[in-house]
């Protein structure tokens, strides 16, 4: 195939899509496909991996390389890939079960190693796939299957717990919001070393509603925070309320009392206050949306293949004889 | 003073983990092989990283028989025994035959050592008569050592450090060695330090010359070089076999070797290795975990490299799943399992081979993996190449088995040039393929091969079940079984790409078979050998391919009329081989973490040779 | 009209996943048991969550036989397809016997509904006559159930959700069957939403009325209450059971359950049932994955409490190391493997038998787990509570094998009251034991057990190998061979402890025997039953204990000439025979993620029985 | 055995100790051999759970209820039994491999869980019973038996991870600091939910001086902090030096140009801070030890025991034959 000019349909596979009517799974895969075609990279190039989940069908509908690995182990796979494939565009497809629960081990070591491979996490606070048990990301108290009485696992926080493994990247998006989806994907994609993007996803069947307060057109404004580097944190209805920093402690404030240059300005270089936007979370907060912490590291790959280089260089390229004698021969007449 | 012509001597060396015990032991190693002896060797770690000196605990040993004859193992009995303390001697004395030598350091028999020993009140073996039954030879080593030093700028820990080469010298002495390549090897060890190096060089020559003079030693003895194939050859262990075996096969097939691994004694050394050579285009990969080890090696593989992981028996626990979905992916992929003592944590520093099972069967589903196995140290570069080679032209992942014995195991190799080794052909579609399907397969019913890069041939995989040919996901009740049945005909169709099994020894009719598979190799052979000479009928056939085995194997063992099958576990091949040839064969097991003796199986063989 | 008596019926019900197909079928199931009826019923749930309505991947189905004599298998061949639209018609016309009977909801087959369904260009089944073979009874059930509730306060969709109680109903005239439990029911689900239960009733009524009326349909039939064993029983499925089952071992043994899981299909029921149970004090506990979950079993049965893990294939596959672990330990703890399609992710919501040799061989080393099997949804009670019962009394892990037939289906269950049911023993030592040593055994070999909080009984427990008696860790090479055998030697000696193998149905000297385990019993049953009628020379012999085998298996099974064993899997069962009896025994297998049909054991034993 | 006064002695088992002499562990078993005469729980409901590693052999030499479990899941096995015995009191012993790579998973969860155990994280940068290859911890560029060039993975920041993933108590001693150790580890025991202690151990065979700037004499004093609630951070030889905070940057100030009043002070509630401290790592700040975090939040055992609680008391102690009958019976004569 020439490497054309692609549109979103270039990247549609023939198979039939499998989600639930009305999931939010089908948002997110339109707005993959239509981001594909501004990455520059030659279809052939795009991995998509995925672990196991209703998330995890994704790569049967990306015309791309793909593989529907098993339960939590996408990040390890991708490692891999990586490692052996650099040139490689690779886009890791999971669930807050299959990177949370089964999966994060392989998750916060990926972060640490930073292999330059993006990660969306299609959060919808339930195990979908298996038909609606609590995930480590359900609020305690929920009711499902497995916890008729509620259950009693305090969450994680996925972006905090993210950032404490140290992870390069770290971002939020939402099924609803097509348009910042987008951005983020995009912003996903041009950071050099691992990307982390929570994609807050609506399961309508098991946790129908998760996330209704931020995106029902009433209480919206109120309980979102859309995140822009440089920019003040300003949010609710005509951007009349902001977010200023009392020492560690932020407070919400209105725009009446104080003006913009009061406020808490982001800056996605700054971890310790990424830190602090991932607890708008346990408190009475907007959730913020939008690149929480960027910052450039050394990839993995690259030093590893930096390694081999310097090996070649040092030694020669390995000769295989050489290697088979050793050091040590004798002749036997 | 008598020199005398010996066939074969079996010397065991042992000492604190501190005293350089498996260093002495190869450089006699060393000499003997340039000597031309044919040789095999064994070292004896102890299982504490580094437990108290003095201490049973603490005794490091290292085992060599060499000899003018063929040698396949390092020996039953010893026919000396080297201590350099009196725990070494306790711990070790069972090893050597009735009226074998002892070469003993008696300063390693002061109060203290005795002590930690676990002797009280004044014992000491050296002066109860407990070894009559043994020549021994009393050297005050340390005393010597020192002696011989006094005037180098050393401290005395330092000095102490070269008494293994005093030892070494004396022993030299005892089978008219030479001295050159270990100092060669000094020289080049110690070529930054020309104190260390002085104070070597002469503690070794003190010893030599000691025993030259004392005439405390009474025997001399001659191991004549053994008629070997002629060639070059070097020593190798089997973990250094099993790595340099894998980039031979990364070569020959042209595929660059991606290795992920998570450490696990005894499997660790060839993650070691294999570091090392990054100038092959060795990517090696220390993971968090076993899963994420063998995870990477599948996104490797479908990178189109090839992924090769390596553990030990609860490393492959823990990799059951993510091998059921490297067969479903149909990619190449090696597991090697270095087998150590179980089963759970088991004894991690002793030998077994009681992982078998787990490796044709330890999967959910129907996920048959064809599984090769390593006989001795050095057929592991030919044995993991060929393991390779199914991995790869069969598109398949496939098993490894080495074991502890071998693995740390050394002996003389008589190695190959690359050229003459096997091509491995990768079972790569065309780029511009327009009609790829991902599992359309050939006559052998192996799938072709796209990879990331190939523009069009973009495609999905996965572990759900797939349709033929496509790919693609199906829950057809016929497609399924199809495909389950498809699975295993290909691994069944590799019995037609193997060399048939033959006798390693005997006729194909003798009376008693004895049917084997991995470390036991060596022994098995030794005992056959000597019971070939007596005029026993009785023939050897050693098993490299387990799954599949080998298709004449059915009709060969059939001959015979009894079919022994020795194992370092509770009996499993022969588990495999009652059931597919319905034969009453007879188990015999050791389970002790150590491998059989020679005398051992022929005792079995004689007793079901002779009726029973 | 007719009214005819017949002996058995299969229904299968069948529409989209929304359509309530499941509550019809269970109130038909319900209404039978009242009835006297013996039963037998399997669900057939769709592959996605939701898959888009109206299409194949949407339908939802259910099936039912029941009859007057004896029921062991929801049926092969249908004799009523009962279908909500043309998907569900299209996807299971298959199932219906020539001259069966559809109830079709012609309102199902609109153009939409066509198309959704595959159907281009106007075709349809219900005009082109390609259901000649079948009686066709065309019902516009969505169109008269709105007619029927038109004057009732609900919207369209509401409305619609009754027209399965108005296909009920007319199932019910069709039957004979009485309309009282449904309303009860009805009554009792709808208690505070009375509109919706007005027009539930009424829909059902309609239904009922509606084919007592327009003749439409010309027969009616009769099926008689069967002669069962007097008592008690209820409808259960096998997933019910086992969760009761575990319930009913920890009362039995006064050990509190600790069940640890992490969801997977189909087990995940069973984490369900009992975490509805805590008032029995069941700790469930849901883990981050299936090595944690079977880890903190191990932990509490460690702590006193009896752990129980279930999952199904991929999740065993990475569990084999902790089961090492508990097997090393010697702690009691269950896991049940509820079995689906494999390998790898495989064909989760099918049945499969094929993770037998994974239970048996799935771990390194020699670790020899008792392996328990379930063969029906009732059976499963009792098997679990044996299954719980060796691991307990018997102090060791323990493999409990269900599979998604079993876990889904249901029957009617004679069920036990609780002062029937046997105690387990639990071999506590008693607090005050001064000479406790943690790996002494009793004439079982089973060791005593000592929980934290017993003062002075402290002591450590770990996966390296253990000295005999005190449990330290020991790496003498003599020991760990006893260890090694005495392990196995427990494990083997349970065979003492279980019942003998019985035949099911035959004799004991009957040509053919057909010998199986698990979810195959029904189908084999009805075919056994039919063939003895019938004058063959047949007996049936199902094992419940699959490790270790009954101990006079091989008695049993020499006594005939050939020995069939089917199995939903490529041949598990028949390696074990086969390695242990070395008898020619002959597979029947079947991978096709559903049960075997009755007709084909049939007929492949007539085959076998006639020669071949 | 009578509940009487313990001494040290009496929590020390028959088993010969089998480190390599010089080992750090020696000095750990000195101080949890010291510490539990102090915790006032009588032996046999104190349980030692490891996993594998040198530090792992712990248990043995522990004449309590003890478990040598496998690699990773010593974790895992404690939350089983902490649900199943809340009244025991249960130490997890693990090393770096152990707890973070193999094992980081089961780690986190049991955080996030807040199960009332303590976990005694032995951090000697290194494999140490698989005979030296870096681990999780080990600093970048190490070269051991399995990275001769260099490792190039970025190392976990542990005690960053474990807030990360929402741990009510963090704190670090150090093998060469008996009494601190001593100290942490009644601060470990008192905290009612997951404490998790990191202990530097010097590990002489494979990774001899990791934390040698740590515990010299010459520059222990500039090198380390020790940390005390509510007390302003100083250190430095005569405590001469401090730390204050320009907003949320720290920086080392000396007390000739600062009083103490300027200085940051400790609070152990405050986890944005705790934060800051973790991160006294990539940077060229003295290291903190002490406790970082602490804070109370209900235990996972808590809750479990009050659903079943409440769950008697709702239904009533369950009865066997009602729930072998179920809901639907019929009776056939
Ligand atoms: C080893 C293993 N354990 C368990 C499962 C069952 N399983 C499949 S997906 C899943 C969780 C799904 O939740 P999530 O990752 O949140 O994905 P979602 O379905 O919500 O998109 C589970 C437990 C499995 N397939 N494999
Ligand atoms: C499943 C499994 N994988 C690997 C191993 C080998 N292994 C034992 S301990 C260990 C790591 C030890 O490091 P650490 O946890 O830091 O403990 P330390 O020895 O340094 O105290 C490894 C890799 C094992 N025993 N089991
Ligand atoms: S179950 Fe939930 S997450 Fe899964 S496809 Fe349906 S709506 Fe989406
Ligand atoms: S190897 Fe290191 S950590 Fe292990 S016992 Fe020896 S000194 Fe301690
Ligand atoms: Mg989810
Ligand atoms: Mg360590």
């Amino acid at each position: 195939m020439e490497n054309k000019e692609y549109t979103a349909k270039d990247f549609s596979s023939d198979q039939e899509v499998r989600w639930c009517p009305g999931c939010g799974d089908y948002s997110i895969l339109k707005q993959v496909q239509s981001v594909m075609p501004l990455i520059g990279v030659p279809k052939e190039n795009i991995v998509f991996v995925s672990g196991i989940g209703c998330s995890s069908r994704f790569p049967y509908y990306m015309e791309t390389f793909g593989m529907h690995s098993i339960h939590g182990r996408a990040t390890a796979i991708a490692s891999g890939l990586k490692a052996a494939r650099p040139d490689l565009s690779v886009w890791i497809i999971t669930g807050d079960g299959d990177s949370l629960s089964i999966g994060g081990n392989h998750l916060i070591h990926l972060l640490r190693r930073n292999f330059d491979t993006n990660i969306l996490l299609f959060n919808n606070q339930i195990y979908g796939l298996t038909k609606g048990q609590y995930s480590p990301t359900s609020e305690k108290g929920k009711k499902t299957k497995s916890t008729p009485m509620g259950s009693i696992d305090h969450p994680f926080n996925p972006l905090a717990l993210c950032i404490g493994a140290d992870a390069t990247f770290v971002a939020r998006s939402m099924d609803r919001e097509p348009k910042h989806m987008r951005e983020m994907l995009i912003r996903s994609n041009d950071h050099k070393g691992t990307s982390l993007l929570e994609i807050y996803q609506n399961c309508n069947v098991f946790n129908d509603g998760a996330f209704f307060g931020m995106t029902d057109k009433a209480t919206k404004l109120n309980q979102t925070l859309f995140l822009e580097n440089k920019r003040p944190l300003v949010f609710g209805e005509n951007e009349h309320k902001g977010i200023r920093l009392d020492g560690f402690k932020p407070e919400i404030v209105s725009l009446n009392d104080f003006s913009l240059d009061d406020l808490w300005v982001h800056d996605e270089s700054d971890r310790v206050k990424a830190g602090l936007l991932t607890r708008f979370f346990d408190i009475d907060f907007p959730r913020p949306f939008g690149v929480f912490y960027s910052k450039n590291k050394p990839t993995y790959e690259d030093a590893l293949i930096k390694q081999i280089d310097e090996a070649v260089k040092d030694k020669g390229k390995g000769n295989l004889d050489d290697l088979i004698k050793g050091s040590n021969t004798w002749t036997i007449q | 003073m008598t020199q005398e012509t010996v066939e074969k001597v079996v010397i065991f060396f042992a000492g604190d983990s501190g005293d350089g015990i498996q260093l002495t032991g190869s450089q006699f190693t060393n000499t003997a092989a340039l000597h031309g002896n044919d040789l095999s060797t064994f070292p004896d770690f102890p299982a504490e990283i580094r437990a108290p000196q003095g201490t049973l605990a603490g005794v490091s040993g290292f085992q060599i028989s060499f000899g003018s004859t063929e040698i396949f193992t390092p020996g039953d009995e010893c026919d000396v025994l080297v201590v350099m303390n009196v725990a070494a001697l306790k711990a070790n004395l069972k090893r050597l035959k009735t009226g074998g030598t002892i070469v003993v350091n008696s300063d390693g028999f002061d109060r203290r050592n005795l002590r930690l020993a676990g002797y009280e009140n004044d014992e000491n073996p050296l002066l109860d008569n407990s070894l009559t039954n043994f020549r021994v030879i009393e050297i005050n080593v340390t005393k010597l050592t020192r002696e011989c030093l006094l005037d180098v700028n050393l401290g005395v820990k330092e000095k102490d450090r070269c008494k293994n080469m005093f030892v070494l010298g004396f022993v030299y002495w005892m089978y008219n060695r030479s001295l050159d390549h270990t100092i060669n090897f000094l020289t080049q060890k110690f070529k930054n330090k020309s104190d260390v190096l002085d104070a070597n060089i002469r503690a070794l020559k003190a010893g030599y010359n000691f025993a030259n003079t004392c005439e405390i030693s009474s025997s001399r003895f001659e191991v004549k070089p053994a008629k070997m194939t002629s060639g070059k050859y070097r020593n190798i262990m089997g973990n250094q076999a099993t790595a340099i075996g894998l980039i031979a096969a990364s070569k020959q097939s042209s595929l660059d070797l991606f290795y992920g691994s998570y450490p696990i004694t005894p499997a660790s050394d060839i993650l070691h290795e294999l570091s090392k050579h990054k100038n092959f285009g060795v990517r090696s990969f220390q993971a968090e975990d076993e899963i994420a080890a063998i995870s990477a090696c599948i996104g490797a593989s479908f990178g189109g490299l090839f992924g090769v992981t390596a553990t030990s028996g609860p490393g492959v626990a823990l990799k059951g799943e993510a091998i059921g979905l490297a067969f479903m992916l149909e990619l190449p992929l090696l597991i090697v399992n270095v087998q150590r003592g179980g089963p759970s944590t088991g004894l991690p520093t002793k030998t077994e081979q009681s992982d078998l099972l787990q490796a044709v069967y330890g999967r959910n589903g129907e996920a048959p993996v064809p599984v090769v196995s390593a006989s001795t140290p050095s057929d592991c570069f030919e044995s993991v190449m060929e393991a390779c080679r199914i991995a790869i032209e069969h598109m398949t992942p496939v098993f490894f088995l080495s074991d502890g014995y071998i693995a740390n195991g050394a002996e003389p190799w008589l190695y190959p040039h690359s050229k003459n080794l096997k091509k491995i052909s990768v079972p790569m579609t065309k780029v511009n393929n327009s009609n790829y399907l991902p599992y359309k397969r050939d006559k052998k019913f192996v799938r072709e091969w796209a990879i990331p890069g190939m523009p069009g041939l973009e495609h999905r995989v996965g572990g759900l079940e797939k349709e033929n040919l496509t790919g693609n996901v199906s829950y057809d009740s016929s497609n399924h079984e199809f495909m389950v049945k498809t699975r295993a005909k290909k691994v069944d169709e590799i019995a037609n790409y193997i060399p048939k099994q033959e006798l390693d020894a005997g006729s194909k009719n003798a009376q008693v078979l004895v049917l084997a598979w991995g470390s036991t190799y060596g022994a098995i052979k030794t005992a056959v050998k000597e019971l070939l000479n007596e005029g026993y009928s009785v023939a050897h056939a050693h098993l490299r391919y387990i799954h599949p085995f080998p298709k004449n194997l059915g009709s060969l063992i059939r001959k015979h009329d009894k079919i022994l099958i020795p194992e370092i576990n509770n009996g499993q091949l022969i588990k495999l081989i009652r059931d597919k040839y319905l034969v009453d064969a007879i188990p015999m097991n050791k389970i002790q973490g150590i491998p059989f003796e020679a005398r051992e199986i022929k005792n079995r063989i004689i007793e079901l040779h002779d009726g029973e």
